[in-house]
């Protein structure tokens, strides 16, 4: 079987600077990848062009086998592919629920109309943990229930591969956690799934395996463990401070 | 020097600070930490001017500063280096500096922040938004000491910078403060940050949760928990 | 081929004009993300202070085309300060609605003022000429030529030197951090509007010596400062004039060779087809595109 | 409220109208109520765009421009009836909104407006150079009476009821939109481009959709109002101020909402009348007063203000002055 999400040589550059350079990895079904790097590494990037939100240079993105290069974001997204932004993007005239039901409205399995898109909207927002809220504006939520909301929009697009941009940031040590099991279910249930996160005890939990990132292209890839042991990683992102700590918590 | 008191603000309808109390004291280094989206960049720019503050007093040597207008702040001797650097991209270093020094009004004194970084030098006539992160981040940094401040405030000095380099910077600031000016620095390297600065205050969404002298907070196991990342 | 000449004088020396009636919109646009729709106004406000003062009191045009740009900077001022800067953050529609309504204010001002007859500045001299052979240089457009690009150097000059100049263009890249240095972004968007307004003060001043004008002129200076700033990039002074030679040149010579109008939609669609080619200008804008606005 | 009781007035409201040139309204009124059904035509054409996707068309006059002119020249040089004529103006509307929009609507905010403004004006001077075809500068006149008329001229109270049915239709057509899958998929875009992809709606498709079907209704607007003009002229089809009409009675009555923009012609439309009557010298100047002073005390339109007064109990006037002032 081919892999769910497969890069080759995937490669962006704006103006001179090439913010992704030559990544070529693949995601097997079901499993979870962790990718960490400095900001301005290029994550963002990689998830725009996997998502069809940015064309690459050059190389390819697979998803399922079938070449999905340069094809527009929505029939990637309709192919099953969802995701959340960074800077979370709500409808902010439309209802918290109402937001939630654009993705069964447009989605994979698109409702027959508007209204029953809205009915069904409430097992996203219940999964999240936000169906107190689905009758308020999105203008009106904290930072912590926004995270949820975009990623309500993206479970509704009742994904096979879902790319996750840092959702949890600016969430408290304490509500870290659920979507930590969220994630874990999603898993579960077969659904593959890329985190970018700068949570370090949160990605080390989910991930099977890590892709660390600098200046656009890989630094080091492989399991959680192993990879943050490498020097490089060390060098160019967690600082050896860091890594001494560790190693001493560890022993300790 | 500088006093904020029950401070609470936000933007529209939306608040994200409360009942928040802090001080910097003259010539000291100050770690404000904390996760993303906690508020801290929020509580930077209640201080500045940039957003009004909803309730609570906020003081500067004495004088009340609540509801200035950032550029009136600034004259009053609070320097803030927003996140993201926002150098002005299309100004060459110099100008870069020279605008910092606005607020003095006798002049622009470029000197003084070459004597610091002086890595700065050779790029003076530089275009500000074709140089490397690192290098934005000290023109930045040396763009709001041209203001001459008692009290500059640094919003996510490491973002984006290799560790090395912000190793770099912060011994820099050290210098800076051993000259006199007090620092006000937001990172999210909380080790980092508790290593330079005197004392420290941790703010979980939106209320400090937290204060005290560095090395007492560095072994407070919650902060250990929740932003060292080590259990 | 002494025609084809007599029309690249022509349409160069009108060309410097129009760039002088465009550089403030062009300022504006770029620092501010304001589309002027009352700019053209401003342009014939100029024109008729001149004019008056020339009817009433004999003023030359020259002398009064100061009074012009010092009345419009000041009007400019105050518009900006008290009005725009009110909605400065808002949707465009809005800002574009506000200023086709002060458009209307200006226009319907000045026909009740002064009729909707056509008016000229008479100067003794403005309508002499140059002869080179058989190519004719009329003083008063040489003049005007001249004054554009030395206005021209005067502004870039003034913004790379001067405090409020290094004011202007850092707030046009970053307001908030501009506002952290001290700057008091209100007056300087104001100055900035003032400015523009001068500016387009003193080129209807200098075109009411050269060509009639009455308040229905407005629309057409304010669509031509459209043409002139997608083509030399926003807010870039060095863009504006090159981009009114260029549209100077290609009206003139369309005058020359075709029927009618018809150079009018050739304006146009040069406009259309830049913006969808490349809507950075052909020259390109000084870093405004990125503006943080918050 | 009960579901019904909008439906009821709104028919109630329509049996009113269509007795109304029977029983109670003068010839003038008639033509002045013909003009404001028009206009709730072309508020509503630019509602779906600007409102509904965001995309602040200045150019609209442009699809009115070439409806009116379809039908003049069609009825001029084939002597083709008015009711042929219609669907062809429809046509063209449409056709030219697609080829115009699928360049355009790359374009975001400023651009945008300007490139439409643009088109439009563009196309005006295209028609005055064609005088073989369009009568140029000197306009073309439809052979509405005598012999070459194809039948007999409407009269006032025929384009009170044309103008009447379209305005239905277009009401009926926005208030459709606004409860379909396009509509949401609409304001999901005039909100934010990239997620509205990302939840797998085609935006180009949907911001082409909008701006033909805008283009359709103003169209045929146009149409109308060329046969009831009988003598048409480009400055006047495609002049800048009907644009900003549009805009401005769909954005003051509440872009975005289904009974704004026809709030806003109505009122609007009354207004200019009763300025044109009561202070004829004075009245653009007053219009231009009006539209500053709307922009500043009541950006978001009437029925958003009335929706936030009725939800949040509050009364906001200079909203925006409040949220977007430096």
């Amino acid at each position: 079987m081919s892999p769910v999400l497969e890069t080759r040589g995937l490669t962006r550059r704006f103006g001179g600077v090439a913010a992704v350079s030559d990544l070529s990895f693949s995601l097997e079904e079901g499993s979870v990848l962790g990718v960490i790097g400095p900001n301005g590494a290029g994550k963002s990037t990689l998830i725009n062009l996997i998502t069809g939100h940015v064309k690459p240079s050059e190389g390819s993105v697979l998803v399922d086998g079938q070449d999905v290069t340069g094809e527009r974001p929505w029939t990637i997204a309709r192919s099953r592919v969802a995701r959340t932004f960074q800077v979370v993007k709500p409808f902010r005239d439309l209802s918290v629920r109402e937001n939630v039901a654009i993705g069964g409205m447009f989605g994979p399995e698109r409702a027959s109309s508007a209204r029953k898109a809205i009915a069904q909207a409430d097992d996203a927002l219940e999964r999240v943990d936000l169906l107190e809220k689905a009758d308020a504006s999105p203008g009106d939520l904290s930072v912590a229930d926004a995270r949820r909301l975009e990623l309500a929009k993206a479970l509704s697009m009742q994904p096979r591969l879902l790319l996750l941009d840092e959702v949890m940031a600016g969430l408290r040590p304490g509500e870290i956690q659920p979507a930590l099991d969220l994630i874990a279910s999603l898993k579960e249930e077969g659904v593959t799934i890329l985190v970018v996160e700068h949570v370090m005890k949160a990605i080390m939990a989910v991930s099977d395996s890590l892709l660390v990132m600098h200046e656009g292209a890989e630094l080091a890839r492989g399991d959680p463990e192993t990879v943050m042991r490498d020097e490089r990683v060390i060098e160019a992102y967690l600082g050896q401070r860091y890594a001494e700590r560790a190693r001493k918590d560890r022993e300790g | 020097m500088l006093e904020v008191t029950g401070l609470s603000a936000g933007y529209g309808q939306v608040e994200v600070l409360w009942d928040v109390d802090l001080n910097v004291g003259d010539g000291e280094i100050v770690a404000l930490v904390g996760s993303n989206g906690a508020g801290k960049t929020t509580l930077l720019r209640a201080v500045s001017g940039l957003i009004g503050a909803s309730g609570g007093e906020l003081r500067f040597d004495g004088d009340s500063i609540a509801g200035l207008a950032p550029e009136r702040v600034v004259g009053r001797g609070v320097a803030h280096v927003p996140e993201g650097r926002r150098l002005f991209p299309g100004l060459t270093v110099e100008e870069n500096l020279k605008a910092g020094a606005f607020a003095q009004r006798n002049g622009a004194d470029v000197e003084h922040a070459l004597e610091l970084f002086p890595h700065l030098r050779d790029r003076l006539s530089q275009v500000a938004g074709s140089m490397s992160g690192g290098e934005q981040q000290m023109c930045a940094i040396a763009r709001g000491l041209m203001s001459r401040p008692k009290l500059l405030m640094i919003d996510e000095l490491s973002l984006g910078l290799a560790p090395k380099l912000v190793e770099e910077i912060l011994e820099r600031l050290g210098k800076v403060a051993r000259l006199g000016t007090a620092l006000l620095i937001v990172e999210q390297d909380v080790d980092a940050a508790l290593r330079i600065a005197s004392r420290g205050y941790v703010l979980e969404t939106g209320r400090i949760v937290s204060s005290g002298k560095s090395a007492e907070l560095l072994d407070d196991p919650r902060v250990r928990e929740a932003y060292l990342g080590i259990e | 081929m002494t025609q084809f000449l007599q029309a690249t004088v022509y349409g160069l020396l009108e060309g410097g004009l129009l760039a002088l009636v465009a550089i403030g919109f062009s300022l504006v646009w770029g620092v501010m993300n304001i589309v002027n729709l009352a700019h053209g106004a401003f342009v014939v406000v100029g024109a008729y202070i001149a004019w008056k003062l020339n009817e009433t009191a004999g003023l030359d045009p020259y002398l009064g085309m100061l009074a012009a740009a010092a009345g419009l900077f000041a009007a400019g001022y105050v518009v900006q300060r008290c009005l725009i800067n009110l909605v400065v953050n808002a949707p465009i529609w809005m800002t574009l609605l506000l200023t086709f309504g002060l458009n209307l204010l200006i226009v319907n001002g000045l026909i009740l003022a002064f009729t909707a007859d056509f008016r000229a500045i008479h100067t003794g001299w403005a309508s002499d000429s140059l002869a080179f052979g058989e190519v004719r240089v009329p003083y008063g457009r040489l003049a005007g030529f001249a004054l554009a690009t030395a206005v021209t150097v005067g502004l870039v000059l003034f913004m790379a030197r001067t405090r409020i100049g290094l004011a202007i263009r850092s707030t046009g890249m970053d307001r908030a951090a501009a506002r952290l240095m001290g700057m008091n972004v209100r007056h300087v968007y104001a100055f900035t509007f003032g400015l523009a307004a001068a500016l387009a003060g003193t080129a209807g001043a200098m075109l009411g010596t050269i060509n009639t004008f009455s308040p229905a002129s407005a629309a057409g200076y304010t669509l031509q400062s459209f043409v002139i700033a997608v083509l030399g990039g926003l807010g870039n002074m060095w863009g504006a004039l090159a981009g009114g030679v260029l549209l100077g040149l290609v009206q003139s010579w369309g005058g020359q060779y075709l029927s009618g109008t018809l150079v009018n939609a050739i304006a146009f669609g040069v406009l259309v087809l830049v913006l969808i080619v490349r809507p950075s200008g052909l020259i390109g804008r000084p870093y405004y595109e990125a503006r943080a606005e918050a | 409220m009960r579901a019904w009781l909008p439906w009821a007035a709104a028919a109630l409201g329509l049996v009113l109208l269509a007795l109304g040139p029977t029983y109670v309204l003068y010839d003038a009124e008639q033509r002045t109520l013909g003009s404001v059904f028009m206009f709730v035509v072309l508020a509503q054409g630019w509602n779906l765009i600007g409102g509904f996707a965001g995309y602040p068309s200045f150019g609209n006059v442009v699809f009115f421009g070439l409806g009116g002119y379809t039908t003049a020249v069609l009825m001029v040089k084939t002597g083709a009836s008015f009711f042929v004529t219609v669907p062809a103006a429809a046509a063209v509307g449409l056709g030219f909104a697609v080829l115009m929009g699928i360049p355009i609507l790359r374009l975001r905010g400023h651009y945008f407006a300007i490139a439409t403004l643009g088109v439009a004006e563009g196309m005006r001077e295209g028609v005055i150079n064609l005088p073989g075809l369009t009568g140029g500068n000197k306009g073309t006149t439809i052979p509405a009476v005598g012999e070459k008329a194809t039948a007999s001229y409407p009269g006032n109270t025929g384009f009170y009821f044309y103008f009447l049915i379209l305005a239905v239709i277009a009401m009926l057509v926005v208030w459709g939109v606004a409860r379909s899958r396009f509509g949401y998929a609409l304001r999901a875009i005039s909100q934010d481009e990239d997620a509205a992809a990302a939840a797998g709606i085609n935006t180009t498709r949907a911001k082409i959709a909008a701006f033909a079907l805008a283009g359709l209704l103003t169209s045929v607007a146009g149409a109308i109002y060329a046969y009831q003009q009988v003598t048409i002229y480009p400055d006047r089809l495609f002049s800048v101020d009907i644009t900003v009409l549009m805009v401005v009675m769909a954005v003051l009555g509440g872009a975005g909402t289904v009974i704004g923009p026809m709030i806003g012609a109505v009122s609007l439309q009354y207004l200019s009348e009763w300025l044109r009557d009561n202070l004829t010298d004075y009245h653009t100047f007053v219009f231009g007063a009006i539209i500053v002073a709307a922009v500043l005390i009541l950006p978001m339109g009437v029925v958003n203000f009335a929706l936030d007064a009725w939800k949040r109990r509050r009364i906001a006037l200079f909203q925006a002055v409040r949220a977007y002032r430096l």
